[in-house]
């Protein structure tokens, strides 16, 4: 078997560079309320073709339809929009600030709010969150105040993390909120650990996590995703596909070959693909695989098909590695302005509500933000006092410390 | 008051600490039904049941990240890696997550965990079965580092180590876990019952982290040594019949630098031993810091005896191993120097 | 949502103990000849049936049916069922001479022979073997030479690889075998790189790597797939799920939720789950995924169901953990009788052939053995040099290493 | 010859070597078209091709993988890591493989790959974007460890890395990327222009793995230094007016013995400074082989000025670097020590 054709390595490249127009053209995204819905005990095997399809509730004039419709309270709906638009508020101000030099780095999730406002508000409040920096909107769901976060962005005086960890790493055991980690994915395998802690104590609360589309080809991801479908942890892991890792498209992260949902399938685990900018896709999806794990029926698997709006960071530069105007032509649209369609559609809400609503939001945002900014910025010279930077590294403080803590003159 | 192998005071100390503490779990590779590889869990499965005492995937990386998750729910994990040479899938969930959650969560999240794993050589177990990684875990802040050199030992500092809130690796030289070797090759082995610190009470007892212990007062030179070392160092002070204070350290972080520091200032003079490839091992650390504490009271270079900077080959263990013979050469240099 | 019902955590156990009688009567084993054979290009989402199914040729009967059936050069199964006789005679061997002291470690492939076996006869000669130390058979089918193979288990004077490394942990560049590693699943991930090389080089080579079920939890495992689906690298991916993992079941590692071969579904990578009891069977779908990457079709993960029907090494007692006598129970046959009842049955080969051949192996083996003996065992008192310890750290000894050897009095 | 900064000489390097050596492949996070976070690989998929430059999934485990088995296959890869903090997921990749594959293999199999790294603080990046993990790799038999303080070594010593037959981590300061930082806060950021060592060559010149420097000759104390540290030892003898011999070390592992031990002999005294926490960091094997092979020589302790035992604080940077004052308030105690 010789005279054999020489091989050639395939490199994934994203359809569009700079200089080129976006077209998604080339997705398939089926129409609102063709997925089906199984029911939340069915066997993982059994519901394979949940992973390929996409769960969509709000159709393009923003009517929620299909089996995955469920009643939402109008409360609690506008909760929601409230969240999302204060988020974007939040991530616009913040970003400023940053540009002012008032922080460091500053990380935004806009297009991304539905994610974490609908996982939120689907979850209940003593679940354990597990994040990445970009779901900032959880814990505006959880009415965390504004103020805290932005001490912890400020670095200032009152940040509770002591000006240790770089801005929006945020933490919070009041609102269960996992410590945010600078190493991608570590927390997703340590959301089933938690899982399996709270199914080895009898509790009823479930852990969530979340993981970005590139991320997944960590150990951690594999780690979790064994661990979840070995001991049936309960557990709702979410990978929020925006289809970029800084400059990297998802095809690199094995986006091309299969949905990252699917990788669900070969865990003998319960996945779903979901419209990531569908509050109402993503409220559901969440609900039931909550429920699944609350039924003992084990984890689930969930990716956000959604799209990063913005830069990466502050530290990054996109127009360097794909199209202006992406955004503008992501047919899956911005998650605000769906459920905004959606609410004036059902004479629930106005367009002048919703001016009103932008309106409080930047006020709330800047009210917080004058308040943060008494405790100081990065900018400040009353800075948190040094000398706890020796603190927290063990419970007590080991003789080498204290001796070094003394040499640094404290 | 039982006469107890290693393993057997491990086992123990484990019985205790689930008997004690409804929230320690134990996971690893092999260590429910069957009770580890080498026995350490024996028995446990039985007694606790399979939700507290389970087998895990072979993901160290996994295993150690399940066991942040469940620190920070609020349990007490105490997880085993086969051998310590199988660590290293873990290092990125230990160094960047259980090591630094206290600190970068301003202490509201912990990861209160015990990592055990059987380190050293001298069992023909080449090279991927005979690591003595600790100096890569004492470079780390965070975590605490623990080695035992005898069955009392064992079973006083696992006690310590499980019940402490902050994550620690729990070395275990796996050469001493049926018996005390002292280095020589050829000599039969002995085992612990004939060797006072078999003696381990049923009762609960602990040793306090960070604190050495004085296994032979002397005044010539003092050694320092931990785990399979200690009892090398008293075979070889014996043989030299040099007056060597060996001191056994125990805790590996934090260190009981007072206890060195005053013996080194007593002998003017110090040997390093440990099994680990010499450069940047924790004898470094040693060194540095006895001269830093020392030097004035120094006649004569510190000396370290090591395991080469080679992999740990599985026919020359003797050759590669720092027995009496080299730990004895050290000594007498030592004690001639100056 | 509240009075939830209380979370218990799953944890799976094999179906039988030691004291029970194993009866595997509730795997539901395909008939051969069940399982379809798509064509080498299909794309992996349209053949994701063949990671439920089992590619089985050689029925009860020694009937070679099915469309997996292929025409195999009567020298070649030959030589196949020689290679796998001699696999097992050579393994019988080495553990007596543990046994007698004269190595300190040996690993048996009992029951797994074809595995490897039919993979080497199905692949070139010159592509590039990633194995574990289960597939000695590789080895032996290369026609490696036994005497190489012994002075390695005895860490002799002959031994290539310097008595570094633990008895069967051998390495051979010459038969592109690579260097075994003791840290479970590294080289499956490394296989994949290999295999990038050959693609970038244009070269016609590919790779081949092995990894145990138990191992496939390992980070190694998800990077090996990540990669290869991403860089549709030319390899051939076998998971040898052989039951257990020392004294751990399978499902630990996953088995319970979904078959190995499914893992590969979810990187979008072709899986076939075969009858690795089957030479048949194994041979076919190695050169079927053989063909596809050298058709640069990309990667195929193949689970190859099989038995560890010895202990897990010489160190291990399986009447701990799992009954005696579940091999003999083990519904898919031990994979030399098979291939001799179907050379029997076509005529090519009798009883008394095959007692001479097994008399034939004993010989060879024996002979061998006599001639590695020459060059010492571990308890000779000729000896490598221990001064050859300092060697190979590096490729020049570095000042540091020169002192050590010194100082060691070399 | 042009003035380059230390990115620029970074590239320059491997645009040279790409070009030379049709082997050498470059892959990691973010490298290819984007042409990598720091710019280092820029232009390089654009002269060489997708195939030989490309973006790597986020798996630093999967990438040293893959680097291994191109590694066995026969070519040269360089990869890199976004940052040094996370080079952790590819310990086991690096260390059990990579360094022991030339070893285990009786010389069968090598591993010649190139690891590069930004490492170090000073850029607000907090404690998972300012590591400095060279001890852990200089403990591990097998790897070679590369430090450049400056474009022309930076390129230089590159070359060698990637020439090189066995495995070499690169880390590259990130602090000193497009200038030199001498620990001075407050000062204004000066060009890589204005300093003599940015003089890089077009043509290919190579600086041999090994070889330490001695950047400022001296008489009074030696200064070990590497990477950012060799900055802010030139500013703390000026400032101190103390006649030090500051020794880059360039490649931490092999060391450069002869030269430190030189320096020590004639200066009698010896201040090791560098950024990495202090236990079990590369300066306590530098002060345990300088007290081993200069202790009759020596006229005072050997000081340690390091970053301290806890993670790089994100708001405390001033406070956590071993900038001049702790450093001069060293060399201060060793010239004056006995
Ligand atoms: C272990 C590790 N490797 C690399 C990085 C550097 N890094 C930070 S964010 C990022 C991209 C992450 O992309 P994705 O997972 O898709 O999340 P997204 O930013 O799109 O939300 C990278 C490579 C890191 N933080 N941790
Ligand atoms: C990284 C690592 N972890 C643990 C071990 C210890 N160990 C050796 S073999 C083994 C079981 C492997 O089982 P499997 O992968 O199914 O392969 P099999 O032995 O069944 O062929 C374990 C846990 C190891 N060698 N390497
Ligand atoms: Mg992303
Ligand atoms: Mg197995």
């Amino acid at each position: 078997m010789r005279n054999r054709q020489p091989l050639s390595l395939h490199v994934p490249e994203p359809r569009f560079r700079p200089g080129e127009e976006a077209d998604f053209g080339y997705l398939n995204i089926p129409p609102a309320g063709a997925a089906r819905r199984p029911e939340v005990d069915t066997p993982a095997s059994e519901m394979r073709d949940m992973c390929d399809g996409l769960v969509r509730v709000l159709d393009e004039s923003g009517e929620t339809v299909g089996p995955w419709r469920q009643e939402i309270d109008p409360q609690v709906l506008l909760k929601a929009l409230r969240a999302m638009v204060t988020t974007r508020a939040y991530d616009e101000r913040m970003l400023r600030a940053q540009r002012q030099g008032k922080s460091s780095f500053y990380m935004k999730s806009t297009g991304e709010e539905a994610v974490a406002v609908a996982a939120a508000l689907a979850l209940e409040r003593d679940d354990m969150l597990f994040p990445t920096y970009r779901q900032q909107g959880l814990l505006i769901a959880r009415d965390w105040p504004l103020v805290d976060m932005m001490c912890q962005v400020y670095s200032n005086t009152r940040d509770r993390l002591k000006g240790r960890q770089m801005p929006v790493f945020y933490s919070s055991r009041e609102a269960n909120f996992f410590s945010i980690s600078g190493n991608l994915a570590t927390q997703f395998s340590q959301a089933v650990g938690w899982a399996m802690a709270s199914a080895i104590k009898g509790d009823d609360r479930i852990a969530a996590g979340w993981i970005g589309e590139g991320a997944t080809a960590e150990a951690d991801f594999h780690h979790g995703m064994t661990f979840a479908a070995v001991y049936r942890a309960p557990a709702v892991l979410n990978i929020v596909n925006n289809q970029w890792a800084i400059s990297t498209t998802q095809a690199i992260a094995g986006g091309e070959q299969a949905t990252f949902a699917a990788r669900a399938i070969g865990y003998g685990v319960a996945g779903l693909r979901v419209d990531g900018n569908d509050f109402f896709a993503v409220y559901a999806a969440t609900r039931w695989a909550a429920a699944r794990a609350r039924g003992n029926y084990g984890p689930t698997l969930i990716e956000l098909f959604t799209y990063r709006a913005d830069a990466h960071s502050t530290s990054d530069d996109p127009s360097r590695y794909r199209p202006k105007g992406e955004w503008e032509r992501w047919p899956l649209g911005d998650p605000i302005e769906r459920l905004k369609t959606h609410l004036v559609r059902r004479g629930l809400w106005s367009d002048e509500d919703h001016a009103k609503l932008m309106e409080e939001a930047q006020t709330t945002v800047r009210a917080a933000q004058q308040e943060a900014e008494k405790f100081g910025t990065l900018q400040s010279d009353t800075r948190l006092n040094p000398a706890t930077m020796f603190d927290d590294v063990f419970r007590e403080m080991p003789p080498h410390l204290q001796r070094q803590k003394r040499e640094a003159g404290f | 008051m039982a006469a107890m192998t290693m393993i057997q005071g491990i086992n123990a100390a484990l019985h205790e600490a689930m008997g004690k503490d409804g929230d320690v779990v134990v996971f690893g590779e092999d260590v429910g039904y069957f009770g580890g590889v080498f026995r350490c869990t024996e028995g446990l499965q039985r007694k606790f049941g399979r939700h507290r005492v389970f087998d895990a995937p072979i993901a160290e990386g996994g295993i150690v990240a399940a066991a942040v998750g469940m620190g920070v729910y609020g349990l007490r994990p105490v997880v085993e890696i086969q051998f310590a040479d199988y660590i290293y899938p873990a290092t990125d969930q230990l160094i960047s997550e259980a090591a630094r959650l206290r600190y970068r969560s301003g202490g509201e999240f912990t990861s209160p965990m015990t990592v055990r794993a059987p380190y050293g050589g001298g069992i023909f177990g080449g090279q991927t079965h005979s690591q003595s990684p600790e100096a890569i875990f004492t470079h780390v802040c965070g975590l605490k580092t623990v080695i035992p050199s005898n069955p009392y030992d064992a079973k006083g500092l696992l006690l310590s180590a499980i019940e402490d809130d902050d994550p620690v690796i729990f070395l275990e030289p796996k050469r001493l876990y049926n018996g005390p070797f002292d280095g020589n090759f050829d000599a039969p082995a002995t085992p612990w019952t004939d060797h006072p610190d078999s003696d381990v009470p049923d009762k609960t007892y602990r040793i306090p982290l960070g604190q050495a212990r004085i296994v032979r007062p002397g005044a010539a030179v003092t050694v320092l040594v931990y785990g399979t070392m200690v009892h090398v160092a008293q075979a070889a002070a014996a043989a030299q019949g040099i007056d060597c204070e060996v001191v056994d350290l125990r805790t590996l972080l934090p260190l009981d630098l007072d206890t060195i520091v005053a013996s080194v200032r007593k002998t003017g003079r110090c040997v390093i031993a440990h099994e680990a490839t010499r450069t940047c091992g924790f004898g470094a650390e040693l060194a540095a810091l006895v001269q830093e504490h020392c030097f004035y009271h120094l006649e004569a270079p510190i000396e370290r005896v090591t395991g080469w900077d080679t992999p740990y080959p599985h026919i020359f263990e003797r050759e590669y191993f720092p027995g009496p013979e080299r730990l004895g050469a050290a000594l007498r240099r030592a004690v001639e120097g100056a």
